[in-house]
């Protein structure tokens, strides 16, 4: 390759304690795809943003085609021609698409906006690079999917030519993961410089040309796309072998949730249509689909968020009209929710009142929490789960994406629950923390809790799932067994494709 | 340069910062002090004096204090659930007009031992009452609270007007809107003699602490706290959010309701309509130099009070425009805030 | 004699006129050396006890100002500060041996001001704008309808309350619209009437303090009070050692020069201002005296 | 039922509704400013008496009525830097940090009021704004007494309502003015540094607020008197909900509540004291809460109202 586009030098950024990057450097080349490897909390994103402009780094700096880039300066980065796609994206939702993509592009100062020109531009953009949008849609209406496709037309539009993804592929499902990865390599064919990162090493292996792994702030290694292999990849990121572990047969036992033609309406719209499925102890049944089809309803209801319109609901054999969340946390019902910062956690509380405050029933008495009981409980499960970065009285805002998670799920496995909701249970974890999850989940199942499993992600269904049936615009497709299972077979389900091809299903 | 959240609370600096503060406010209204032609280091002083300088002062500071510690305890409940009840003002001034209108009209003849505890629950229900209607705004049409507490004060004061111009008139006070007196067995006894000191300061004490017990220590009080740092976790972890917020909005509006009730039981007997200084809206401050802590309201509105009676006093002894009291009152709010902020921030590059 | 130590406690800033007319007074006394005067402004209802009593303790002998919303704690000051006379403006009654009060009865003016207006109105309709319905607003306003009815039993009377002392913008939108509604002459009792008055190029009258150098081709007329009367009762009062606790009231009346009518001659008919003098005479004679009425204006 | 339609058919009533309307657009159209960046000013009383103040005593000081004016809005556009200090770069709670700069704008400007002009009798006066005709309009039957006849400041409000709609909604900056208050992390995301489009706002918002105040003692008035404010801020807190923060509906909201209270007052006289006057003055306080529960859920409210910004906080 030529000459770099782009060189991070000796970066070094430091979060009280956390020294989130120590003295990192990397080099991009004109039409080159690098991607960005490690761990949560590695500081892959701090250093995109230290790139990008939006934190100064202690140390270091960026040079752009050779000359310095001023620092924190994230205007100056748009001007030197980088584009960034936010791991929380960073859209205002009551404004349109090309509101969205248009601010700060012309003079603040110039009188009027150029409406027309923009319009016409962003449309020949979407065009080229294959990103269909409605410019004039609002963006809160738009699903996770298109929401991505308006951050990289922003960074496009400002005419970007290094490409900045950070974990693109969280919130898509595999097919538009793969659409999104062919758009990437056609960029990189016409000239645009790419960085992506990403926690999938199937992604990492097949899209880029080489990957800079970093670990504990610090580079660690680089490797050629072609001269490495998963194994090794993620051995460099852990700093140990991880292997993921596998489901190994087991007999399901008794029936211990049924839904028979359940429906939930919200604001009119029937986010569930008229479900089936049944869930036996010691087997786990995966729900997959594209987000937004109706698994957040699902969840919901199963969580005692949401109450059901018509249909049956049975619940260890016993039918119930509408649950509570203390009806289903005492039923013996373990729930972990799909987003953990907004659900799953209350980042200014302690971990101890985030461990009891669904079970507060039983750590109070006449009204009162039993501090000390807590504490104890929670320290039980920190040092059962391996929850590493705090102690009980924390906030747990300060844990990171794997240890919260672990957290999450210790808070639901140390009673062995009978039932076991989980969404998106390794969502954005890294590799090591995925394997460690999805270790929770098989031994759950081995001690006979029934695991509802809702993914989007084909290889954790097909990996830890008995059954799997696939969700698609409110309605649940019939099961199918996970020995039946094939990317080609879910693909067609989660397309809406199950009448014909599995009607005959278990 | 940027701030940087502290995770940890040096003593030195929780200490220092306030100390600070005050200086600063002080230095600036000391400028004023002098442009106004007044000797400013005897000003300093005289504010001393004429907060804790005789028994009269420090009475009359205890006695400022109350009203603002009960307002201040309103917001900081309220606040700390993310129920933004900015209508302490009007609350107040329901819960006085209810507790007299119930021991004029309704309970005036019965013995204090009944009829105190029954003034109080009224006045304390009328702000509770004046609170559930923007909440029920708020949760039947997702109208924000903020706006709606706020116009709610001067409807509330013009009701009240009305009020003591019409059928609650004292027919005594010579056409003079003001409405009827409280019977002698409905007032707070007097915790003093010869001074204005009155029981309303136990009962203000008294309700913060336990107010502080029900926060930190109740399930409760974990609830609202979850419910107002975030509502979808709190609900998903099975915190009844509407419920909860009632119960906020009840303790809240009462609280001031009862503030209102107080001061006119404490202090003056009958409702005008510039019963309040303001002890609605300066309650929202209190309980934010505060931090929301029930404790440090009291400290926060015995500060206020202090700062607001010693600079009354001091332009009176030194004849200069009495509004520096105002100013100084103001002056000192902001820089507290400020020093509180620096307790829990630091700057780094 | 050494002047002897007086304090005001004003309610509201001192511009507020019936403050202004008790703050030039002192003002006045303290230039000629008669007394020594210090003073508070703004001091609201909860502060106002406070303030009476930190004047007492530094040794003011008479404290001045106004009880009307602290009626019973300002009686209760006095009880306990038997050395400092306090005279207040007060709608209630005398207290004890050191706490007389004073109403402003400067109606007098008023109703002569009306005899004016009665005649000088060519629609037929005045107007009055007051801040609200309390007795000495009542009083006044009223008064100055009898006077206008009194020459001229078909004229109409419009009143407005703004329902707040202070704003003087609003009190001139009360003006514009009594104007809009045919009114040609306006009695102001709140400051801001005379604006409008004065915007519509109409004539207006004023109320407790002569407003005509501010309003020099409007306010054609104002009902005078004057407080040096009750002060100087009040000093010599004190002075001779004798008990201030009673009613100074009529202190302010015209009849013993407290209150009177100055108004810009010839504006009126000259018929109109004879029989206005006349009037005057009679009051200052006391042989008429103005009905003192003080329930709401209709 | 007569006299309600011959209130509404007179000239007059019209005229009153523009005056009485002309600070409440200042204010309504400067709060509006503040929060469609993500800023509460709950500063806007206090700015107002502060605008109040500092316009009339420039020109009680010889300053031309433009000037008083200027610096009325220069007045209003310090305190907003105060205010937008403590909740821009401290990121403290904007409605605590809005009643504090009240109590200390008014306050402030109460004092020095008083240390700056001498006590008299009544407050001393300037010659304030004149109505200007607009020639031709202001010769129609009706409209032209209604509509035509009004002082500068009045057309000024009016005329900004509809450039600060403009700004808004089709201009560049005004785009970078919303999302900053939508969401201020894709602001920067784009470039644009959210703190100083926040400073911008508050300033500027600010600035209008002291106008709206001096139009009270440079207009509406000719002298400045403690406490003359009187509650007008906070009318204009609720105006910026009612018209969902979009300028030309606060243009209309303020109309809309001028025309109670010039009605208010000429009901009264219509009607004598038949009717508590309090319940007259609480219309427009009800009506707007009215309005709030009905439009609520269509109106747009800025998604990062209140919330601050700090950079590099997660
Ligand atoms: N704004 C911040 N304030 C304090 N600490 C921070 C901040 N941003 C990041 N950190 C800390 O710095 C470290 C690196 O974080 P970073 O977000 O860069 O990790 P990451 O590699 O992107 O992780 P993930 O895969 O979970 O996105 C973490 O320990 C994190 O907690
Ligand atoms: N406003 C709407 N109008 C009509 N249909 C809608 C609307 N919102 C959602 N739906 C439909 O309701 C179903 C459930 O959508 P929803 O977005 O709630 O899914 P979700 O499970 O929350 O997704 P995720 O996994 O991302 O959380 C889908 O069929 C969707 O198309
Ligand atoms: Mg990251
Ligand atoms: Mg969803």
């Amino acid at each position: 390759m030529n000459k770099p586009v782009l060189e991070i030098i000796g970066v070094s950024k430091r979060f009280g304690t956390t020294l989130a990057n120590d003295d990192i450097s990397l080099s991009l080349a004109k039409g080159e795809i690098v991607a960005l490897l490690g761990e949560n909390g590695a500081g892959k994103t701090t250093l995109m943003n230290i790139l990008f402009g939006h934190y100064v780094p202690d140390s270091g700096r960026v040079l752009i085609d050779g000359e310095e880039l001023p620092q924190g300066k994230p205007r100056a980065a748009i001007r030197a021609g980088i584009g960034m796609v936010h791991q929380h994206f960073a859209l205002a939702p009551n404004l349109t698409v090309i509101e969205n993509v248009t601010t700060g592009t012309e003079s603040l100062w110039s009188l009027r906006s150029r409406r027309a020109e923009e319009r016409i531009k962003l449309l020949a953009i979407s065009q080229r690079f294959g990103l269909k949008i409605d410019p004039d849609a609002r963006l809160g209406d738009l699903s996770v999917g298109e929401q991505q496709r308006v951050e990289i037309l922003k960074a496009l539009y400002n005419e970007a030519r290094i490409l900045v993804l950070d974990e693109p592929t969280a919130v898509l499902t595999q097919l538009e993961a793969e659409r999104l990865f062919a758009t990437l390599k056609d960029m990189a064919a016409q000239g645009l410089s790419l960085i992506f990162i990403s926690h999938k090493l199937d992604e990492v292996m097949s899209a880029s040309d080489r990957v800079v792994v970093l670990r504990g702030g610090r580079h660690v290694a680089e490797r050629r796309a072609s001269e490495t292999s998963k194994s090794e990849l993620a051995e460099l990121m852990v700093g140990r072998t991880v292997t993921r572990p596998v489901r190994e047969p087991s007999s399901p036992g008794e029936l211990v949730l049924e839904a028979a033609a359940v429906t939930v309406r919200s604001a009119g719209v029937d986010r569930l249509k008229a479900i089936d499925f049944q869930l036996r102890s010691g087997e786990v049944l995966g729900i997959i689909g594209v987000s937004g089809n109706g698994q957040a309803e699902l969840a919901q209801l199963l969580s005692g968020t949401t109450s059901k319109t018509s249909g049956d609901l049975l619940l260890f054999g016993t039918a119930v009209a509408s649950l509570s969340v203390a009806d289903v946390v005492s039923a013996g019902v373990g729930r972990i929710p799909d987003d953990r910062n907004k659900e799953g956690a209350i980042g200014e509380m302690a971990i101890w009142e985030n461990v009891i405050l669904e079970r507060l029933a039983s750590f109070s008495r006449r009204g009162l929490v039993d501090r000390k009981r807590a504490v104890a409980f929670t320290q039980k499960i920190i040092d059962q789960f391996d929850v590493r970065g705090g102690t009980p009285t924390t906030r747990i805002r300060l844990l990171s994406g794997g240890n919260m998670q672990k957290l999450i799920l210790g808070r639901n496995l140390i009673d062995r629950p009978r039932i076991l909701l989980a969404a998106q249970p390794a969502r954005g974890l890294d590799e090591g923390a995925v394997a460690a999850v999805h270790e929770r989940l098989l031994d759950a199942r081995r001690q006979g809790t029934a695991v509802l499993l809702i993914s989007e992600d084909l290889d954790e269904v097909m990996a830890l799932a008995d059954r799997i049936q696939a969700i698609v615009g409110g309605r649940l497709s019939p099961p199918i067994a996970a020995e039946e299972a094939s990317s080609r077979k879910l693909g067609l389900m989660m397309a809406g494709e199950w009448e014909k091809e599995v009607a005959h299903a278990v | 340069m940027r701030f940087e959240r502290r995770e940890h609370r040096p003593v030195a600096l929780v200490i220092a910062t306030p100390l600070i503060a005050i200086a600063a406010a002080l230095a600036i209204a000391g400028v004023l002090i002098a442009i106004a032609g007044a000797p400013v280091f005897e000003a300093y002083w005289r504010i001393l004096l004429g907060a804790f300088g005789s028994r009269l002062s420090a009475t009359e500071t205890l006695t400022r204090a109350t009203p603002l510690i009960l307002t201040g305890l309103a917001a900081a409940v309220a606040f700390r659930a993310r129920l933004w009840n900015i209508g302490g003002e009007g609350q107040f001034y329901l819960g006085a007009i209810t507790a007299a209108w119930a021991g004029s009209h309704l309970f005036g003849t019965w013995p204090s031992i009944v009829q105190i505890p029954l003034l109080l629950v009224f006045g304390a229900v009328a702000g509770m009452i004046l609170l559930l209607v923007p909440l029920w705004l708020r949760l039947r049409f997702s109208v924000d609270e903020v706006v709606t507490t706020l116009l709610l004060n001067f409807v509330a004061v013009l009701f009240v007007s009305m009020l003591i111009d019409t059928v609650l008139k004292d027919p005594l006070a010579f056409g003079w809107p003001q409405s009827q007196s409280i019977s002698e067995a409905g007032m707070l006894p007097k915790l003093l003699a010869r001074s204005r000191l009155h029981f309303g300061l136990v009962i203000a004490i008294l309700l913060a602490l336990v107010l502080a017990f029900v926060q930190s220590r109740t399930a409760f009080g974990m609830q609202s706290r979850a419910a107002g740092l975030n509502p979808q976790g709190a609900a998903f972890a099975g915190v009844p959010l509407g419920k909860t917020l009632v119960a906020v909005a009840c303790i809240s509006g009462g609280l001031a309701g009862l503030a209102g009730a107080v001061e006119v039981m404490g202090v003056q007997g009958y409702v005008t309509t510039n019963l309040s200084p303001g002890y609605g809206y300066s309650g929202i401050v209190v309980a934010m130099l505060a931090n929301l802590n029930p404790l440090g309201v009291v400290l926060a509105g015995l500060f206020t009070a202090t700062m607001f009676v010693g600079a009354d006093g001091m332009s009176r002894s030194l004849g200069i425009p009495s509004y520096i009291a105002d100013v100084i009152v103001a002056l000192s709010l902001l820089s507290m805030l400020v020093a509180v902020f620096f307790t829990q921030y630091r700057i780094r590059r | 004699a050494t002047p002897i130590k007086v304090a005001g406690i004003h309610g509201s800033p001192v511009e507020n006129a019936w403050n202004s007319v008790l703050h030039k007074a002192l003002q006045d006394a303290a230039a000629e050396g008669t007394i020594e005067y210090v003073f508070s402004e703004g001091v609201s209802g909860t502060d106002y006890p406070r303030a009476m009593r930190e004047y007492s303790e530094q040794g003011a002998k008479l404290i001045i100002g106004e009880t009307f919303p602290v009626e019973k704690q300002a009686r209760e000051v006095a009880a306990d500060y038997p050395e400092t006379a306090f005279v207040m403006g007060s709608s209630g009654k005398e207290s004890g041996d050191n706490f007389g009060v004073f109403g402003t009865w400067n109606f007098d003016g008023a109703y002569l001001a009306g005899m004016l207006a009665g005649k000088m109105t060519k629609s037929n309709i005045v107007g009055s704008v007051g801040a609200m319905p309390i007795p000495e607003v009542n009083m006044l306003i009223n008064a100055f309808a009898e006077g206008v009815k009194a020459v001229n039993p078909d004229a109409k009377h419009l009143v407005t309350f703004i329902g707040t002392f202070f704003d003087p913008p609003k009190a001139r939108e009360a003006g514009l619209a009594q104007i809009d509604a045919g009114a040609d002459i306006l009695f102001g009792e709140r400051i801001g009437t005379a604006d409008a008055a004065k915007e519509r190029g109409i004539k207006s009258v004023g109320s407790l303090i002569d407003y005509t150098p501010r309003y020099p081709d409007t306010v054609f007329a104002n009902a005078l009070w004057n407080f040096r009367p009750i002060l100087n009762a009040a000093i010599a009062d004190i002075a001779a050692g004798k008990p201030t606790g009673r009613d100074y009231t009529s202190y302010g009346l015209m009849k013993e020069g407290g209150s009177d009518i100055v108004f810009v001659k010839g504006v009126a008919p000259a018929e109109a201002e004879a029989a206005m003098e006349a009037k005057r005479a009679e009051i200052k004679a006391g042989t008429f005296e103005v009905p003192r009425v003080m329930d709401e204006p209709k | 039922m007569s006299a309600v339609f011959d209130i509404i058919a007179s000239a007059g009533l019209w005229a009153a509704v523009f005056r009485i309307a002309t600070p409440l657009i200042f204010g309504t159209l400067g709060a509006l400013l503040c929060e469609r960046a993500g800023v509460l000013n709950l500063g806007i009383e206090g700015i107002m008496t502060f605008g109040a103040m500092i316009g009339w005593l420039a020109v009680y000081n010889g300053a031309d009525l433009w000037t008083g004016f200027l610096l009325a809005a220069l007045g209003g556009g310090v305190f907003g830097l105060l205010h937008a200090g403590l909740t821009v770069t401290l990121g403290l709670s904007q409605h605590v940090a809005g009643l504090g700069v009240t109590l200390f704008a008014g306050s402030f400007s109460y004092f020095v009021f008083r240390l700056a002009v001498p006590v008299a009798g009544t407050p001393p006066t300037i010659t304030p704004f004149q109505p200007i005709a607009i020639p031709g309009l202001s010769d129609l039957p009706f409209l032209g007494p209604a509509f035509f006849a009004q002082t500068p400041p009045t057309y000024l409000a009016i005329l900004l309502a509809l450039v600060l709609a403009y700004i808004i909604f089709r201009t560049p900056l005004g785009l970078a003015i919303r999302m900053t208050g939508e969401n201020p992390h894709a602001a920067e995301a784009q470039g644009i540094n959210p703190m100083v489009v926040r400073y911008g706002a508050v300033i500027a918002g600010s600035a209008l607020m002291g106008m709206a105040g001096a139009f009270l003692t440079l207009s509406a008035f000719n002298s400045f008197f403690p406490t003359m404010v009187q509650g007008r801020g906070w009318i204009c807190i609720a105006l910026v909900v009612f018209a969902s923060w979009r300028p030309e509906r606060a243009l209309l909201g303020a109309l809309l509540f001028a025309f109670f209270d010039g009605f208010q007052l000429r009901l009264q006289t219509a009607l004598g004291g038949a009717v508590p006057y309090q319940l007259f003055l609480m219309i427009p306080y009800i009506l707007s809460i009215a309005a709030l529960a009905i439009m609520a859920r269509r109106a747009r409210v800025p998604q990062a109202l209140m919330q601050p910004y700090r950079r590099g906080e997660r």
